[in-house]
Parts: structure tokens; C-alpha cells; sequence
């Protein structure tokens, strides 16, 4: 029995590519990684939003509106949903000229109680050292 | 002797990446380390039988099929496949198709994993 | 010439659009080319808009599916739409490079 | 009036420039243009029937074919084509195949090129 | 009756994905875009390579024993020898630092008579002002 | 930890590389970041290469596949092959992150 730490950790803004996409349905694909496992064991993810990668948590994307594609918005919550920490390095939004009234704080109107954590890269820095495996995107 | 599991994700007709995690695997499984093959995102193109090999392309099919032979256990992401049209009857033999649970949960018992994100 | 440079990625790889010159130049920021609208990074306005004597869209569609209006975005850039930028590139300007 | 020829390379599936190519052909269309489309390189994506539609993947087939439809003359790169194992029968109804050379000759009698290269 | 000048613009460097070599295929097949044209038109092309796309020009790519692919030396080979004009920018080789003497500079070996320009920036937009359309790769 | 980062591009579109921190730290660089073994621009070693505690390495397949050898590496970078790559990842470092 045993819970093994991934970090998910996304590095580049989203549309251009299915990059954001990934990591959001891989992490949260978390949740039914147990079926595959042995009794107890559990994949434990942490979502990390880094660099450019912050532009991911931008709120109110018309994605749906113009290309009929979910939005990156619309995953992050539904991570948040179902309880898988989410975090954004609040310096890159600094640097990126992003104020937290820019982008999802939580994902309440779905009935998540789960908040996005704003981080420093140092706390970041310290939960990648927390996970025996990273992977970014 | 260790297990290696690798994602990988960006890589295409054309770019070398796929290139790369095959002969990575070759050089792990022949010092005996054991290699599981998690693609996805665009890496799906491997679950396509019938490319046909021209000399401008690097064409990987039989390199896949040998390591497979060997023992490499290659998963293709379902989802990710029938995206793009290619279905089970596309897919070569001895390719399991999976969710993406599959590939987090052969993580935990890997000594270590190498994940190949980017564009 | 007349040119409409297309530029679709916050981070670019190329250094052709520094170079390049034109005696009339249209910069159009579409897919994540969006960003050099909108953003300030350490609250400057993006290089791109930098470029002399050029003129400069951006696509609404982009900038509302990445979560940004047109109320956001730098007064030297203009807010247009696909069949707008069809005209720039039948009537405004006569060849287009997407770098 | 004026003729355009769009060529279209790096797109795949998740990334937005076929979606871009699309929509301006149609607002191109719209206003009376003449639209020529080249599919090369990724973009050949397009030319595998049978993609089944996830609300995560913008699906494109439907709004091709209505393009198609209204006289939108789109071709795709054959030898791409085959490289990715996608052959004459997995070629959607109206679309033409080629080699290069159809693009080229096509920028001859046009009035605008746009060749959306890149990675 | 006419002929068509096309450039084709290589700015990226090889083997990250098929850009380059895309480039090189479709300019190499102007040499048949005549069977779909009438009578005397003909499609003329420049082959240019700036900014990091002069990486294509290196020498002695071992593309085919390594990975089992042609090389884009050997395309810009190809394409000297159907008589293509090849450019490379010189400011750019001097700013990656490269030499002539490490660059393709003909393909006397395959029996081409043209050997691959050296240019200025400014000459390439000379001849990027002299085509009617522009192929950025 | 003991990391081993991967660099693929020349031109490369994250920060993360410089703002990770590693107890121990081995920079690979394959496919295009084989570039910022051999390349000095503007006659400067690459930036990548000034990560300070760094041990670098660079795959000769991707050197050679790139009309590039041995002889042209900076010092500062060892040449290795696939093979030694399996062992700088199964028994030098812990983790791995392909940047």
C-alpha cells in the first residue's frame, strides 16, 4: 500500500498545441489509475502551472464559442473538482502582467471546494523534489 | 537491472523524437533493463499500420516491431487514436491500446520514468 | 513591397520579422501571436509592436478564446475580425508571409 | 474578385491553424473569393476519414465538407499522405490528391498566396 | 506565356520536424508544375536559407547511417543539381559562427554546374521584393 | 535531488531550465540541443552552458546526424552515446525532465 507523487508540470501557453491538453487529461486520469494497481496503491498528482505555462489559467476562454473545443479553464476546474491541487507560480504571473482577478481563483460554481493555490517557484521547486517523477509539458 | 517507463508525446512523421525513444529503448533493454512505451498526443501515429517507408521519412514500424518482439510493452493512447481516425483494426500487432491511467499507473512501479512532453 | 506578416506564437523562433522590410508593413497576431497584443511582460509593451512604421491587428476570435476582449489590448493594435483580415490580405496589402 | 491559395503544413490535430485556415477560407468564400487549400506536411491530418469527434479536439471534417461543398478546391500532399499510412480510400469525398507540383502551379493564377509554414 | 518567381524561405533549423525538408521538396518540384500549367508558363524558384536555417546547409550529415533518413544536405544537393538557385545568408553563418569551408558550397560530386549563393540579408529582400509570393518555411 | 535534464531545441520556448534547482545536475542535450554543444553565437558559448554545478553531455548520433563531431564540442561538454545515456539515467541520476 502506498501513494506515489507525480508532478504534472506545464510549461507553455495553450491551443497551439494539444501540450496544456495532455497534462490536464493525463493528470486527472489519476483518479482511475487505481484499477490497474495493486489494493491501496494511489497516484497522487500535483498540477503545476509554470512560465507561459500560466496563460492556461486565464479566465472566461471562449474556446467553445469560436472552435467548439473545450477550454484549458474548463479542465482546470474540473481538476479542481475532483480535489487534484492545482498550482500557478504567482511570479510568472507577476512577470506576465496577469492579477489573480485574470485568472480561475476556484471552481465553485461546479461545486469544487478544492482553490487554486498561488506558489512561489520555490514552493514549486520543493514539491518537484517531493515527486519521484516529473513530467512536464 | 531497473524498469524505464517513457511517454511520449509530440513526436511525428518527420521529427526525431520517436527516433530518439526507440533507440533509447534498444540501448535500455539490451543492458537488460525492461522498457514500457506510453504514446500519446501526437505519437500516435505509430498505432497507424501501412505507412509506407520513403527515404525523406524516418519509417519506424519495423524497429517498433522488433522491440514489441523483445518484450517492450507499447501502449498506445485510445483516446488519442481514435482522434485521429486510426482504429483497433489499425492498430499494428502487439500494440495494447489503453486510457491514460495505463500509462501513470505503470509509473509506480518504474524506477524511472522519462516523460518526452513539449510541441 | 506591400506585406501582411502573419505571427501566430508568444515565443518566436525566427528573427526573419526583425529584418524584413516593407515600404508597407501589416502585422496580423493570430493563434497565441495574440499574446503581443494583450500582455506586458515586466510591464513592457512586446517587442513586436516595436516594429517601425507597421500596422497592427489582432484577431478577436483569438483573443476571446484565450480569455482576453478587446478592451485589453495595446491602443497601437487593432481589433479585427476573419473577413477583415481577409481584406487586408485581397485589398490592402498584395503578399503575406506567415513567419 | 480574387483568387486565394492557402498551403497549409504544421497543423495537427490540437493545434489551431487548421482551424484558422477554415475559418478564413469560409469568411473568404463569404465575401466571393475564389479559395484554393494545399494540405502538406501535418496538415495532411485532414485527409483520414472516419476521426471521430471529441469536444477536447476541434473536428474539422464536418466544416471541410461544406466547404468543399461550396467550391473550395482542396487537395493533399499524396506522398505525405502515404508516409502516414493514409491511403486513396481513407480520402474524404471531394478532396483531390497530388503531388507538390499542383500547389506551385496553383500560386500561378493566383492573386494571393497564403503558405502557413512553420513547426 | 510567363514565368512565376517563387521564394522559398528556410528559417528553421533541420530534423526537428519536416519543415526544412518539406522546403526542399516542394521547390524541387517545380521542375513539374509545367504539366499543370499552359503552354510556356513556368514556376521559377529561389531556395533561400536565413537565420537558423542555414543549419541545413552543414556538411557531412549522417542522417542516413544514424536513422536511416536522407539528409537535408543531400536535398540542396539535389536541388543545385536541377539547377535551383540556392542562397544562404552570410550574416547569419557569421553569427552561428560557421565557415564557408563547413557549409555545401555545389555539388560538383553529383555533377552540378551551380554552385549555392552566398548573399547579404539585404540581397535576399532584394529578391523577396522580386517574387510575387512568399513561401516562409 | 539528482536530475537529469533534457534539452532537444536550439531555440527554446520554457525558463524552466534556469530556474531549476538540483543537488546534482546533468544537462543532455539531443536532437537540436545538440546546437548549444558545438555553435557559438556572436562567438559566445551557448547561454545553456553557463548553468552553474552543471554536468553536460551531448549525443554523438545527433552531433554526426547534424554534419557535426567530437572535435568541434566545447570542453565544458562530454560526448556520450545511447547506451550511456541508459546508464546516466538508471544509475547517476534519480529523476529525469525532457524541458
Amino acid at each position: 500500500m502506498g501513494a506515489l507523487k507525480l508532478c504534472f508540470v506545464v510549461q507553455r501557453p495553450p491551443y497551439k498545441s494539444e501540450n496544456a491538453r495532455l497534462a490536464l487529461t493525463h493528470s486527472i486520469s489519476s483518479q482511475t489509475a487505481e484499477i490497474h494497481l495493486d489494493d491501496g496503491d494511489t497516484i497522487v498528482p500535483t498540477l503545476i502551472f509554470v512560465g507561459d505555462g500560466v496563460l492556461n489559467a486565464v479566465k472566461n476562454q471562449q474556446a467553445m464559442k469560436h472552435y467548439g473545443v473545450t477550454s484549458t479553464e474548463n479542465h482546470i476546474k474540473n481538476g479542481l473538482l475532483i480535489d487534484m491541487p492545482v498550482w500557478i507560480c504567482k511570479e510568472d504571473m507577476q512577470r506576465l502582467g496577469l492579477t489573480e482577478a485574470q485568472v480561475i481563483t476556484d471552481a465553485e460554481e461546479m461545486g469544487a471546494e478544492l482553490k487554486m493555490k498561488f506558489a512561489s517557484f520555490d514552493e514549486i521547486q520543493k514539491e518537484m523534489e517531493a515527486c519521484p517523477h516529473l513530467l512536464f509539458f | 537491472m531497473g524498469v524505464l517507463t517513457m511517454g511520449v508525446f509530440p513526436s511525428l512523421v518527420g521529427s526525431g523524437t520517436l527516433d530518439f525513444s526507440f533507440k533509447l529503448a534498444e540501448a535500455a533493454m539490451a543492458k537488460g533493463h525492461t522498457v514500457n512505451l506510453w504514446l500519446s498526443g501526437n505519437a500516435v501515429m505509430m498505432a497507424k499500420k501501412g505507412q509506407r517507408a520513403f527515404k525523406d521519412y524516418s519509417h519506424l514500424e519495423k524497429k517498433m516491431m522488433e522491440l514489441i518482439g523483445k518484450g517492450m510493452e507499447t501502449t498506445v493512447c485510445e483516446a488519442c487514436a481514435e482522434a485521429r481516425g486510426y482504429h483497433k483494426e489499425d492498430t499494428p500487432p502487439g500494440m495494447k491500446r489503453a486510457s491514460m491511467d495505463w500509462y501513470l499507473a505503470k509509473t509506480f512501479k518504474s524506477d524511472r520514468v522519462l516523460h518526452i512532453g513539449g510541441e | 513591397m506591400k506585406l501582411a506578416v502573419f505571427l501566430s506564437d508568444l515565443r518566436r523562433t525566427e528573427d526573419t520579422y526583425e529584418r524584413l522590410k516593407a515600404e508597407k508593413l501589416g502585422v496580423i497576431l493570430v493563434e497565441n501571436g495574440i499574446y503581443h497584443a494583450v500582455m506586458k511582460e515586466g510591464g513592457k509593451d512586446s517587442p513586436v509592436l516595436n516594429k517601425a512604421g507597421a500596422s497592427f491587428y489582432v484577431l478577436s476570435e483569438d483573443l476571446e478564446t484565450r480569455g482576453f476582449t478587446s478592451a485589453q489590448v495595446n491602443p497601437k493594435v487593432k481589433v479585427v475580425n476573419y473577413g477583415d483580415i481577409v481584406d487586408l490580405i485581397m485589398n490592402d496589402y498584395e503578399k503575406t508571409a506567415w513567419l
